[in-house]
C-alpha cells in the first residue's frame, strides 16, 4: 500500500508492502511502530533511533503527530485519492462551508465581525472567554461570514457552531 | 498584636480548595501528623485531594460560586468535621479579608495572616501607602481617583513611558500603556471604561512604565512571636498575559548584595502589616538592578516548591507550625540556597494554537520520574478537564547543582511526560527549553510575548512523523476493512471487540 | 596505574542492562549530552529504557543468557552504534571481569573499575588477603581449602557461634550457622555438597559470626588521577535471604566518628586494588560497634540514590566524568550530608503468601508524587513482569529533612503507589513504617526473618473492607444478572459493551 | 439484596436496598464507592471518610482486598447461598480435591512429598525456583498425595498442576 503523506507542503511518499516492509521515497527503512497503552502513545525504532511520539487522528485524513515538543500536522492519502485530489487541483483547507466551532464552553465576549463581511485566514471572528481567559477564534480560510449565530455575553457548548465563513458563491 | 488570633495546637484541617495545591497541603498534613477534611464540587468525586484526605465532605455544584466559594458550606464542613484549622490554598478565598474573618469569628485557626493584612495588601492604594511608609521602594506614580487633569500634570513629573492601571484591577484588566503625551486622555478614558465594566470601580492611577522589567519576587515566612525571615527570591519574569508560566530560584539576575537588599526590603513590607505565615512580596526589577514593590500575595504562592528545593524549606508544613502558634525554628543566617530549581507550570491549553484552552477526559497520563524531578499534581488518569476551574493541572518541578543541571533534567523530564486526551502546554516549555534567549538568562516579561515563537525550532523529525502517521493510518485502514467485511459484522462483534482490543494494546 | 584503561572523552556509550538502573544510566547521559544507545530482548521491546534511549539495538530471546549476558552481541551493538563506552549497571555483567576485559580489548571505555580490581574484589580470599593488607578488620576466619581436621582446630580459635561459608558463594549457598562444635562436621559436609552442586566449587571456610550485626556499607568515588572520597554509608540491615528490601542514609546507628573511621577504611580497600570509579564496601557492624570488611562492590549499587538525596553528590554522573578521565571537582572535606533518605525496593512478589515472586501484567499503575519523592522505575503501565528478570521492578525513595520526615513522606508515598495486576511488597513496606522496631531504629540483619510479622497490626478496616467487598459483588451481580437475562444476549453485544465501559469508568 | 460477608471469621450483614442505600448490621452507612479506572482500583467514601483500596475478585464468591497496607480477604454471600451453605455445614476450603498448581513458570527443585502420603495445611510440597528465588508452595488443606505430576528439574509453565491433594476415600 502506498501512501503520500504531506507535512508543511512536503511529501513523503511511504510504501508499506505486504510483508510490512516501509519504503519512504522508495528507500528501504527498518521502521517499528508499537502502541503503548491505548491513548495514541507509541514507541517507533526507526533505523534503531528510538522515538516516543503522541498521535491523534484530527479527522479522516489528517493526523497530527507530537514528537520532540513539536506537532507535525501530517495529510496522509492513499496513492488513489492522492491522484484523485491532484487531477481535480482539490485544495481541502480553502474551500466548503466551514463553521467555526467553540472548542469548549464559554461566554461569547464579541464578535468582531458581521454577516456578508469578507474575512481572511487568521481574522478574529470570535472572542470567547473560558477558564478565566479570553480567547480569539479565527477564520481558517478566506472568505465571506454567511452567518453569524452568537451574540456577545451568549454561553455556549463545546462544538457549538459560532460563524459561518463560506464562499460568496454559496 | 495577636490577641486577636486564633493560634493554637490543632489536630484536624480542613482544606477549602481543589487541584495539586490541596493535595499539597494534605500531603504536608500527613507528614505533620494532623487529619485532614477535604471538599469536593460534583465535577471532583473522583480527585486526588477528595482520594488523599483522611475524610472529604460534598459542597455542591461544579461551578465554584456554588461550591469551593460559598463561605457557609465550607464553615459548616468544618463545624460537622470537628475541623479547627482551616487553609486556604491560593485563589478561590485565599486573599479574601471576609472568608479569614469569618474563620477567625467561628473560632477556627487561618491559615494565613491576619485579616486586616490582607485586607491592606488587597487593596493596591493602601498597600502602596504602607510599605513607603515601611520606607520600600516603589514604582512612582499617582494615586486613584484624580481627574484627568490632575493626571496629566502628573504624567509630566513621572515621564513616560507610563501605565494607566485600575485601582481595582488585577490580570492585566484596564491597563493601558502610554508612550506618548497625546495618548494619555484617550488611554485614560479607555482604562476607566474597562475597569467601570470589569470591577464596577472605575478610579485608575498612574505608574511609571519600567522597561526590560524583570518580575521577581521574594519568599517571606513570619512567625506569630514577631520573627520574620526571607527565602530568597524567585524569578518569574516568563509570563504570558500577566500568567506566570515558568518560575526558577535563585534567579540568574540576582546577586548576594541584590538579595539581601531585597530581602530586606520584602521582610519590611512584611513588618509593616504584622504580617503572619508565608507571604510572598513581588518586585518589578530594572536593568540597573532598581526594584520596585509590586504587590504582596497573602497567601502560599503556586511556585513556592522552587524556593523549597533551594532551601530545604518546607513552606507549607511551616505555614501550619506558624498557624499553631511554633516560633521559627531557624532564622535568617540559618537560611542557605543551595543549587537551582525550574517549575514549569502545566496548563490545559494548546501551544500551537494562541494557547487556546483545552477541556476533554486525560485518557493517558505519564508522570516522569527519577533524580532531581518533582511533581505538584491534581490530576490523574481519567480526570475530566473541565471549564470550571483553572487551565493549570500540574507543576513540573527539577532540581539540580546549577542552572545547566536544571535545565538538562527538565528537557528529559518533559520529554518523558505525556498527557493525553487533552492539549497541554508541555511543547511550549519543551521550546523554552531550547530557547538561546532562555538559557542564557536575558529575558524580561515581555519576552514570552513579544519575542518568542512555537515556530523558532527546525522541524527536525518531519519524516519519522510522517513514518508514524502513514504506518498508523494504515492500520486503521486494515481495522476498518476487516470491519466492513460483507456479511460478517453482525455476526463477528466479539471476534470485533478481541481484535480492537489487541489493536490498543 | 592508568596507562592501559582507555579513558578518554566519549559521547556516545551503550548501556548493556534494562529495568530501572537502565534508565537511570539513560537520563544521567542526557543530563551530560551524551548519546545513549540500548539494547533490548524480546521482552523488553516497549521498555522505558528502550523508549528514553536515542538509539536501541534488539539483541536476541528473552532470557539473559541469550540476550543481556551475551558478550559478542553486546560488543557487536558497541560497533555497528558507533558507542565508545560502555555502562555495565549492576548484576548481568557488572562484575564479570572477562567482560570488563573485552570491553578494554575492543578499544571501549569501561565504566567501571579496570578488571583486575573486579577480580580481586570478586574473589573472596584473594579480596580478604588485598584488605588485610591494607590494614582493613575482616571477620575472623580461616582461608578457604583446609581439610575438616584443620578446620575444626581452626573453629576452637574463632570461638562460636560461627558461620560456614562457600568460597564461591553468593545469596546464602553454601553457608551454615554453627552455635556448638558438635555441629561443625555435619555442617561442613552439608555446605560442601551445596557449594559443590551450585557453584561447582566445594570449598568452604570458616568465619566468625558476628551476632546482632548490622549491614553498613560505604559509598566510594575514586578518579583515575588517585583520588579516592567516601560519601558516608547507608544502612542496609532489613533484608530477607540476603536480599537488601530496605536502605537509608545516613544510619542511625552510625556516628561521626563511626562514620569517618568506616570512611577511611573503606577509602584504604578501595585503594588497596588501585580501583577506579564508584563502589561500594560492605561492613558488618556489631553492637560495639566494631566493624569488619565483608565485600566490595565493584560497581554501581542498587541503593545508590540515598547517598545521592543526602549528599546532593550524582553519582552516575561522577562515574560517567570519572570514566572520560575527569578529576574529581570535590574532595573529603567538601561531602556533606544533610537530611535522611530512606528507598523501598519493590519487588514482584506476594508479602501476604511467604513473598512468593509474582508475574502478570501491569494493569495500571499510579506513581506517588510531591515534596521529597523520588522513583527510580524501569515499568510501565502495560508492562509484562516476567520470570526472566530480577523482581525489583522499582525503587520508591523518600527524603526528609529528618529520619521522622522520611518515614512520614515514604508512609503517605506507599499509600499513594498503585500497583495492579500484579502483586507487590508495597503492604510490606507499610507494615515496616509501622512497626516500633524500625522506628525506634533497633534492628539488625535478622529482624525482618526472624522477628518481623506481616499480621503484626490490626485489622483496623475490616468493616470497611467488607462494604467493598460487598458492593463489588452487587455490582457484579447486577452486571451478570444483566448478561443472562434470556433472549438478549445476542442483540446486545453492543449495549453490553457500553455498560461495561461504563462500569469499568 | 443482602450479603455475608466473612473476613477473619468476623460476619458482617451488609444490605443494598433498591435505592442503593446501605445498611451494616442493619445500622445504615453513607457509602459510596467509585471505580477508578480498569484495574480493580476504588475510591470509597464511608460516612466521610476516605479510603483507596484495590479489589481482586479471586475466585466466585472470594474477595481481596487491599486497603491501608492491609490485604482483607472476603467471603461474599448472598443470604440465600449463605444458608445453603450453613445448613450443609460446609466448609469450602477443606474438601474437594486440590491440585496445587504453580503460581508462575519455574523449574521444580524439590518434590518433598510422594504418592500416598498423608499432608497437613501448610506443609511445603513443592519447592520451586523462579525469578532467581527458591519458592515453597504449600498444601492448602489436609488430605492424601493423590498424584505427583513432577519431579525436580522439570521446567513448569504457570498454572501447571503439581501435586494432587484428596481425601483418602477418593
Amino acid at each position: 500500500m502506498k501512501y503520500i503523506v504531506t507535512i508543511n507542503g512536503n511529501e513523503y511518499t511511504i510504501d508499506i508492502d505486504g510483508d510490512g516492509q516501509i519504503f519512504v521515497n522508495d528507500e528501504h527503512i527498518d521502521a517499528d511502530l508499537q502502541n503503548l497503552g491505548d491513548g495514541g502513545l507509541v514507541s517507533l525504532l526507526v533505523d534503531r533511533r528510538s522515538y516516543e511520539a503522541a498521535v491523534h487522528n484530527h479527522e479522516r485524513d489528517q493526523w497530527q503527530v507530537l514528537l520532540g515538543g513539536e506537532i507535525y500536522d501530517a495529510f496522509v492519502q492513499d496513492e488513489r485519492a492522492y491522484r484523485l485530489a491532484k487531477a481535480r487541483g482539490e485544495q481541502e483547507d480553502d474551500t466548503g462551508i466551514v463553521p467555526t466551532k467553540a472548542p469548549m464552553p464559554g461566554v461569547v465576549v464579541r464578535v468582531p465581525v458581521a454577516e456578508g463581511e469578507a474575512v481572511t485566514k487568521g481574522q478574529t471572528l470570535v472572542i470567547l472567554e473560558s477558564m478565566k481567559m479570553e480567547n480569539e477564534l479565527k477564520a481558517t480560510r478566506d472568505g465571506v461570514v454567511l452567518e453569524v449565530k452568537v451574540s456577545a455575553g451568549d454561553s455556549v457548548d463545546k462544538d457549538a457552531a459560532l460563524v459561518v465563513i463560506g464562499d460568496e458563491a454559496s | 498584636m495577636i490577641e486577636n488570633l486564633h493560634l493554637q495546637r490543632f489536630n484536624k484541617l480542613l482544606v477549602v480548595n481543589r487541584g495539586e495545591i490541596a493535595v499539597r497541603i494534605i500531603r504536608a498534613c500527613h507528614e505533620l501528623g494532623i487529619g485532614t477534611v477535604a471538599v469536593y464540587s460534583d465535577a471532583d468525586r473522583n480527585a486526588l485531594h477528595v482520594r488523599y484526605a483522611d475524610e472529604a465532605y460534598h459542597i455542591g455544584p461544579s461551578p465554584a460560586r456554588e461550591s469551593y466559594l460559598v463561605i457557609e458550606k465550607l464553615l459548616d464542613v468544618a463545624k460537622q468535621s470537628g475541623a479547627t484549622a482551616v487553609h486556604p490554598g491560593y485563589g478561590f478565598l485565599a486573599e479574601r479579608q471576609a472568608f479569614a474573618q469569618a474563620c477567625y469569628d467561628a473560632g477556627l485557626v487561618f491559615v494565613g495572616p491576619h485579616p486586616r493584612a490582607i485586607h491592606i495588601m488587597g487593596d493596591k492604594q493602601m498597600a502602596r501607602d504602607a510599605v513607603i511608609a515601611a520606607g520600600v521602594p516603589v514604582v512612582p506614580g499617582t494615586e486613584p481617583g484624580l481627574d484627568d487633569e490632575e493626571m496629566i500634570a502628573a504624567a509630566e513629573e513621572i515621564g513616560f513611558p507610563l501605565l494607566v492601571k485600575a485601582s481595582a484591577g488585577g490580570g492585566g484588566k484596564g491597563m493601558r500603556p502610554v508612550h506618548d503625551p497625546a495618548e494619555l486622555p484617550g488611554a485614560l478614558a479607555g482604562a476607566r471604561r474597562e475597569a467601570e465594566s470589569a470591577f464596577g470601580d472605575g478610579r485608575v492611577y498612574l505608574e511609571k512604565l519600567i522597561t526590560h522589567a524583570r518580575h521577581i519576587e521574594i519568599q517571606v515566612l513570619a512567625d506569630s512571636h514577631g520573627n520574620v525571615i526571607h527565602l530568597g527570591e524567585r524569578e518569574c519574569s516568563l509570563q504570558r498575559r500577566h500568567q506566570k508560566l515558568l518560575e526558577e530560584s535563585p534567579s540568574i539576575f540576582v546577586d548576594e548584595s541584590l538579595r539581601a537588599r531585597m530581602g530586606a526590603v520584602a521582610v519590611a513590607a512584611a513588618k509593616a502589616v504584622d504580617y503572619i505565615s508565608a507571604g510572598t512580596v513581588e518586585f518589578l526589577v530594572d536593568r540597573e538592578k532598581n526594584f520596585y514593590f509590586l504587590e504582596m500575595n497573602t497567601r502560599l504562592q503556586v511556585e513556592h516548591p522552587v524556593t523549597e528545593l533551594v532551601t530545604n524549606v518546607d513552606i507549607v508544613q511551616e505555614m501550619l507550625r506558624i498557624a499553631r502558634g511554633r516560633p521559627l525554628k531557624f532564622k535568617q543566617e540559618d537560611v542557605r540556597m543551595e543549587g537551582w530549581a525550574i517549575e514549569c507550570r502545566v496548563n490545559a491549553e494548546d501551544p500551537f494554537s494562541n494557547f487556546m484552552p483545552a477541556t476533554g477526559r486525560i485518557s493517558t497520563l505519564r508522570v516522569p520520574t527519577g533524580p532531581g524531578v518533582r511533581i505538584d499534581t491534581g490530576v490523574y488518569e481519567g480526570a475530566e478537564i473541565s471549564p470550571f476551574y483553572d487551565s493549570m493541572i500540574s507543576k513540573l518541578i527539577c532540581y539540580g547543582k546549577n542552572r545547566a543541571e536544571a535545565i538538562m533534567r527538565m528537557r528529559r523530564a518533559l520529554a518523558e511526560y505525556h498527557i493525553m486526551g487533552v492539549q497541554t502546554n508541555i511543547p511550549f516549555h519543551q521550546h523554552i527549553m531550547e530557547t538561546p534567549r532562555f538559557l542564557g538568562g536575558t529575558f524580561d516579561t515581555q519576552f514570552v510575548e513579544n519575542e518568542f515563537s512555537m515556530k523558532d525550532l527546525d522541524a527536525r523529525d518531519e519524516m519519522e512523523a510522517a513514518v508514524i502517521a502513514a504506518i498508523m493510518a494504515h492500520r486503521q485502514g486494515e481495522y476498518l476493512g476487516q470491519m466492513v467485511a460483507p456479511g460478517e459484522r453482525d455476526t463477528s462483534n466479539w471476534k470485533w471487540l478481541s481484535r480492537w482490543e489487541r489493536l490498543k494494546r
